[in-house]
């Protein structure tokens, strides 16, 4: 895990950063090698608390990608200032006018949490500045209502990762379900998503079972769902609600009778911690660690290499978040006051060399891709099929499209 | 004064409470199997000197020996384990354990050194205890309250009994039955340092008696001399 | 709800009162006997499930991981307790609370910087890894009934060494009138050091036993500790016996809070303990004041 | 003389603190203004406790309700694309935080010492899950409040707090308003008698006080001076969420009373700051935090039982020989008695 921080800069390599620049404005032109002044990252992600390994795995795979594209941003050196978002919504303002007032980062990068990114997205969509990109929260509200010119996604909207789940629930023959997620804005969304969906198809949701957000004792809940006896069981958690959830779903033999479904998210990451358990749970979700495409195998080898982890969906999404920013300050040739045209270079962009197989921007700045259906072998995710192909938010109530 | 070296000597004892001192330098011995009355006015330092000798309230100056070891500074517990038995202003019998638990929590091998008190010679010197063994401590009166102190003392072995106020707010027949018992333990060789309000019955029980007053030993003589002395008895004690 | 799903719901919550009751014991005992109120107490238990975790790892057996965990715990409780919790006895409770929130804080980052910031989980052991069949539809994993016996155990042997040892009843008398056992030879700086350390072991301990079915993850105390508090305060603080009352009553409260009532289900059992509290201030088996 | 001296120069200081304070949006910078607006909402919210735990030895842990339902309510009274007008929604924010405090003190003061820490926390704990699992709350993810209250009479604006300088002097006012108010109460007759309360509660209900009106009272003043706290955080990061109300905040600002010196007025400001910067600058070369601010806790517990305002005083009245005296107190009642 600490091998992430070898770099972490903070503010003092920020002052090297303007020590440099200053030296290069004051000191005679024909002795110095222009050093240009570096193009600021702001990072607003979680290094500590539940979601630290993804704000660790988003950071890594921007890292990687950055570093691919040669550690210059049209010849201006790349420079991250990363703040610890700890996941809490109430620090979010301070943070963000950390990094966009005082640090005036070039590009602003978080976070996880759904709450830290409207809060965050509220700041800097008003400032219309920098361009931010959301590598990981998935509101629905971001790219809908909220939606702004300058604020992109480049993973999911929860919407997109539950309305597939329905047809691969309905596909599989089941005619009823139970839901079961934590009583939360993502929670809803998702299980929301996919349960209209599974309606939509003739199904039938016998109940929805919500469960205090984030707690993690379920024995009572697994006991109902057995009285219920539904067809199948559509479920939501992450992290360790996810890992104690599936643990538990299969000690009280519910895996046996009543098959699991779920957005990707309830064993990505964690299907080694849930083990055997989680074998066989389908899942739909924008990537697959085995997708066997040449662009996935590269990535992979590179991030183990450079990291000696594995990557996963988080690292994925920072990876392309690199793609997005390299393209941004490319197109406006390293001029990173250019908000405007740097959004206008990521509007409808298509990104090829995405592990995650090619995907394009909406005019909402939300992902439009490709869901697989996968499930879990002894620990690994295998690749089913595809659930949904290029599948788009709905974006109701932006105003951009 | 007494035997060449004292089992309890005091010297120049000062101690206090905070930025409150109450001690001013006393100076008090007690020879082994000697009973000693400690005297003097409320308010006087009779407790706080007490609090002193065994250790729990912290000594800013002079010194404490026990057996001509140096015991000063000590922390409370390893003071009692050298055979200085307690039996406290208001008793401070343990509200939730039972009389037998009293007894056994204190038990302890005297290492020889002082009497060796069992849970039967215990009972034996309070026949009521025996009946009431199960009993928490909030279950006991008064009376029978401070024969646990008493016997409880006994039971850590010592050689040295120190008793503040034992016989207050007790009837006069329960009373004279604690003064009977002090002489038996009195009997048995164990030396007492005693603070009480009943002069007659001290000046009877003890060899010797001392007077604090202000913080210092006003006086230190034998009883007798003591009793003998009405003028210093009206000045010092007001009686 | 049938019978028969009213029976397992009550044994659900049966259930988590045990392990529950585990945690709160330790928290009762620290603060009923040496007076001292711990808000590390979650941060021991989630040090427990990671020292299981990692322990497990390595031997291969949570019985070791135990073991040795209860071991390593001790130490550290021992630790605190000398260079910190010790010089505090005399002061305002405030103090306390604000040395161990401080710890909460220390022992978090810790956690992390040890750990790291992974979900772990720790394998139930092979012969406790299956289930019983309880109705036609449900199951009842085995390990859970394990925890259970366990904290039978648990609670039995804390009320032996209370009740009828003799260290207990120094720990009874030196928790009522500290100087009086003083006074009788009793080291009570030893005994709270002890009363301390066992405290930590006991969080710990519940952290390991339950990090089969729960996953090891950064944070997991907080909830814990808030519900161990509730507990003991339902009970009477510093009764164990009024800790056990109050985790029954907690976690059958809050299972059949989830499943009759789900809109308000995280309340239910601050509720409980709001009108216990209003009911007896002193809470179930605690002594007026 | 040497008291006169002491307080001589703690009112000096007191006046080079202000006038700081005053000129410090001309020579902090954005950044910086910003940051001292969130040490002084802080400031104020630990005053507030001060006047609990410090004054009337009522030791709150769930004094965060207050701070929440303050920012909730400014939350729900912000129309969607229109500020709301200062007049309603703060007096609205202070009565809903008043009312909780009257009811929530009100039952809980049937309890005491513990108890009274745990039913605090009980009840903040119940809030918190309302405001968790409640739809209409934005649930775990918070309400955005989308724009400041604004401040306008007859449709004519007065005051735009969106302006950083507008509102920094606005909470500086709110700062001093507090700090007068509280001064000024706990020198009067209510003051005595609270502090009366705190050292022993019985003896003064023996005397003829009223003790548990003069209680509720006081938990009352603390919980709506919280909401003022509550309501310009809220205004100030235009968000509100769960957090908010959790036992981390209460915790946190209990810290911030114990560190900076209960009892006195000037200490939680001092913690305040001193938490505050301590967080912010850690931030910025650890992401180890927890580790450096916790450890720093622990040393000043041990170290400074009477807090930065111990060791100011300790300063001021140029008694540097020695710590400064640990307030002896007798040991509270533990176990069964």
């Amino acid at each position: 895990m600490l091998t992430s921080f070898h770099s972490r800069p903070g503010r003092r390599r920020f002052l090297a950063g303007a020590a440099a620049a200053t030296a290069t404005v004051l000191a005679p032109a024909p002795f110095v090698l222009a050093r240009p002044a570096p193009i600021r990252i702001g990072v607003l992600l979680p290094y500590s608390g539940t979601y630290a390994m993804l704000g660790t795995a988003i950071t890594d795979g921007m890292k990687l990608s950055l570093a691919q594209a040669g550690e210059t941003l049209a010849g201006r050196p790349v420079e991250y200032i990363i703040v610890d978002s700890e996941a809490s919504p109430q620090q979010a303002p301070q943070n963000t006018r950390k990094l966009v007032v005082r640090d005036r980062v070039d590009v602003l990068v978080g976070p996880v949490h759904s709450g830290v990114a409207l809060a965050m997205a509220q700041i800097v969509g008003a400032r219309g500045a920098p361009l931010m990109i959301i590598p990981n929260a998935g509101a629905d509200a971001l790219t809908r209502e909220l939606c702004a010119p300058n604020v992109f996604r480049s993973s999911f909207s929860n919407w997109q990762t539950g309305y597939p789940c329905g047809k691969v629930m309905a596909d599989d023959g089941h005619r009823s379900i139970v839901t079961i997620t934590w009583r939360y804005a993502a929670g809803d969304e998702i299980m929301g998503a996919g349960a209209e969906h599974f309606e939509a198809l003739g199904g039938r949701v016998i109940k929805h079972i919500r469960v205090p957000f984030p707690d993690v004792s379920f024995q009572a809940h697994l006991s109902e769902i057995a009285s219920l006896a539904p067809d199948a069981v559509f479920a939501f958690f992450s992290g360790g609600g996810a890992v104690q959830f599936v643990r538990d779903y299969a000690a009280a033999g519910l895996k046996a009778r009543i098959p699991l479904y779920g957005p990707g998210f309830l064993t990505e990451g964690v299907a080694g911690a849930q083990g055997e358990a989680a074998d066989g749970i389908r899942s739909t979700m924008h990537y697959v660690d085995d997708l066997d495409i040449p662009v996935n195998r590269r990535f992979r080898d590179a991030y183990r290499d450079a990291y000696g982890r594995e990557a996963d969906v988080f690292a994925v999404q920072g990876y392309d978040t690199g793609t997005l920013i390299a393209r941004s300050a490319t197109a406006v040739d390293g001029d990173t006051s250019a908000v405007g045209d740097m959004a206008a270079a990521l509007e409808g962009i298509r990104l090829e060399g995405s592990p995650r197989g090619a995907w394009q921007m909406s005019p909402a700045h939300n992902p439009t891709q490709t869901f697989y259906l996968r499930d879990v072998v002894d620990g690994r995710h295998r690749v089913l099929g595809v659930a949904a192909e290029a599948l788009a938010d709905p974006a109701t109530g932006c105003t951009l499209a | 004064m007494t035997a060449a070296q004292p089992l309890l000597a005091a010297v120049d004892v000062h101690a206090g409470y905070g930025q409150h001192p109450v001690l001013h330098g006393v100076d008090l011995a007690v020879a082994a199997g000697e009973s000693v009355a400690l005297l003097g006015r409320n308010g006087m330092g009779k407790t706080t000197t007490i609090r002193a000798l065994i250790g729990l309230t912290p000594i800013s100056g002079g010194s404490v020996q026990l057996d001509g070891q140096p015991v000063t500074g000590l922390p409370a517990h390893r003071i009692a384990r050298l055979g200085v038995g307690l039996v406290p202003e208001g008793r401070g019998i343990f509200p939730n354990l039972t009389v037998a638990e009293h007894l056994a929590v204190a038990a302890r091998s005297s290492g020889g050194r002082g009497p060796a008190w069992d849970r039967t010679a215990v009972l034996a010197l309070f026949p009521r205890l025996a009946e009431r063994l199960d009993h928490l401590g909030t279950q006991l009166s008064g009376g029978e309250q401070q024969m646990l102190a008493i016997g409880r003392a006994l039971m850590t072995g010592p050689r040295l009994l120190i008793l503040d106020e034992a016989t207050e707010g007790l009837a006069p027949r329960v009373r004279a039955e604690i003064w009977s018992v002090l002489a038996r333990i009195r009997g048995e060789g164990v030396a007492i340092l005693i603070v009480d309000r009943d002069l007659p019955q001290l000046l009877h029980l003890c060899d010797r008696a001392a007077i604090v007053v202000k913080g210092r030993i006003a006086f230190q003589g034998t009883a007798a001399a003591l009793a003998a002395d009405r003028a210093m008895q009206q000045r010092w004690l007001g009686v | 709800m049938d019978l028969a799903g009213f029976l397992v719901q009550l044994l659900n919550g049966v259930q988590a009162g045990f392990l529950l009751f585990l945690v709160a014991s330790g928290l009762t005992l620290v603060f009923g006997i040496i007076g001292v109120i711990n808000l590390a107490h979650g941060a021991f238990y989630m040090i427990g499930a990671y020292l299981a975790f990692w322990l497990t790892g390595l031997t291969g057996s949570l019985l070791a991981a135990v073991v040795v965990g209860v071991a390593v715990l001790v130490v550290l409780g021992i630790a605190v307790e000398r260079l910190a919790i010790g010089f505090l006895y005399n002061r305002d409770h405030l103090q306390q609370v604000l040395l161990t929130f401080g710890l909460i804080l220390v022992l978090d980052d810790l956690q992390r910087l040890i750990w790291g910031s992974d979900f772990h989980s720790v394998p139930v052991p092979a012969v406790l890894s299956g289930a019983v069949a309880l109705t036609q539809q449900q199951d009842y994993p085995v390990y859970r009934l394990f925890v259970s016996a366990v904290c039978i155990a648990v609670a039995l042997g804390l009320f032996v060494l209370i009740q009828r040892t003799r260290v207990g009843m120094a720990i009874r008398a030196a928790a009522s009138n500290r100087e009086m056992a003083e006074a009788l030879g009793i080291d009570v700086g030893r005994l709270f050091t002890l009363v301390f350390a066992l405290g930590v072991a006991l969080a710990g301990f519940a952290g390991m036993v339950a990090a089969p079915i729960s996953a090891v993850y950064p944070g997991m105390g907080d909830r814990i500790l808030i519900l161990a508090f509730v507990i003991v305060v339902i009970g009477g603080i510093g009764s164990v016996k009024g800790a056990f009352a109050g985790a029954m009553l907690v976690g059958i409260a809050d299972t059949f809070g989830r499943v009759l009532v789900p809109e308000v289900a995280s309340m239910v059992m601050y509720g409980v303990m709001a009108v216990v509290l209003l009911w007896r201030p002193q809470g179930l088996f605690g002594r007026p004041a | 003389m040497i008291a006169l001296g002491s307080r001589a120069r703690a009112v000096l200081a007191a006046c080079a603190a202000l006038s700081v304070l005053t000129a410090f949006p001309w020579i902090g910078g954005e950044f910086y203004v910003d940051l001292v607006v969130r040490l002084m909402i802080l400031a104020i919210f630990a005053m507030s406790l001060d006047l609990l735990i410090g004054y009337t030895g009522l030791v709150s842990f769930g004094h965060a309700a207050f701070f929440g339902i303050a920012g909730y309510t400014l939350a729900s009274l912000t129309p969607a694309a229109a500020p709301a007008n200062l007049v309603v929604v703060l007096p609205a924010a202070l009565v809903a935080s008043a009312l909780a405090a009257t009811v929530i003190g009100y039952l809980s003061l049937r309890t005491a010492g513990v108890g009274f820490i745990m039913i605090t926390l009980a009840f903040a704990q119940m809030l918190y899950y309302v405001a968790n699992e409640s739809r209409a709350f934005g649930g775990s993810d918070g309400v955005l409040i989308l724009f400041r209250p604004e401040l306008t009479l007859q449709g004519r604006p007065l005051l735009d707090l969106e302006d950083p300088t507008v509102f920094y002097y606005l909470v500086l006012a709110c700062l001093a308003g507090v700090l007068l108010l509280l001064r000024s109460l706990v020198r009067a007759p209510f003051g005595r008698v609270i502090r009366a309360i705190r050292i022993d509660d019985r003896r003064t209900r023996a005397l003829g006080f009223a003790t548990g009106r003069y209680k509720l009272a006081s938990f009352v003043i603390a919980g709506t001076l919280a909401g003022l706290a509550g309501f310009l955080e809220a205004a100030h990061g235009g968000y509100v969420s769960p957090g908010a109300l959790s036992w981390h905040q209460s915790g946190l600002v209990m810290a911030v009373v114990i560190l900076g010196g209960m009892g006195t007025l000037y200490g939680p400001i001092l913690g305040a700051f001193a938490f505050g910067l301590l967080q912010d600058q850690v931030q910025d070369w650890t992401e180890h935090t927890g580790l450096v601010v916790g450890l720093f806790v622990i040393a000043m517990v041990l170290l400074a039982p009477r807090g930065l305002a111990g060791l100011l005083s300790g300063v001021l009245s140029g008694a540097l020989s020695g710590a400064p005296k640990t307030r002896e107190r007798p040991a509270a009642p533990r176990g069964p008695r």
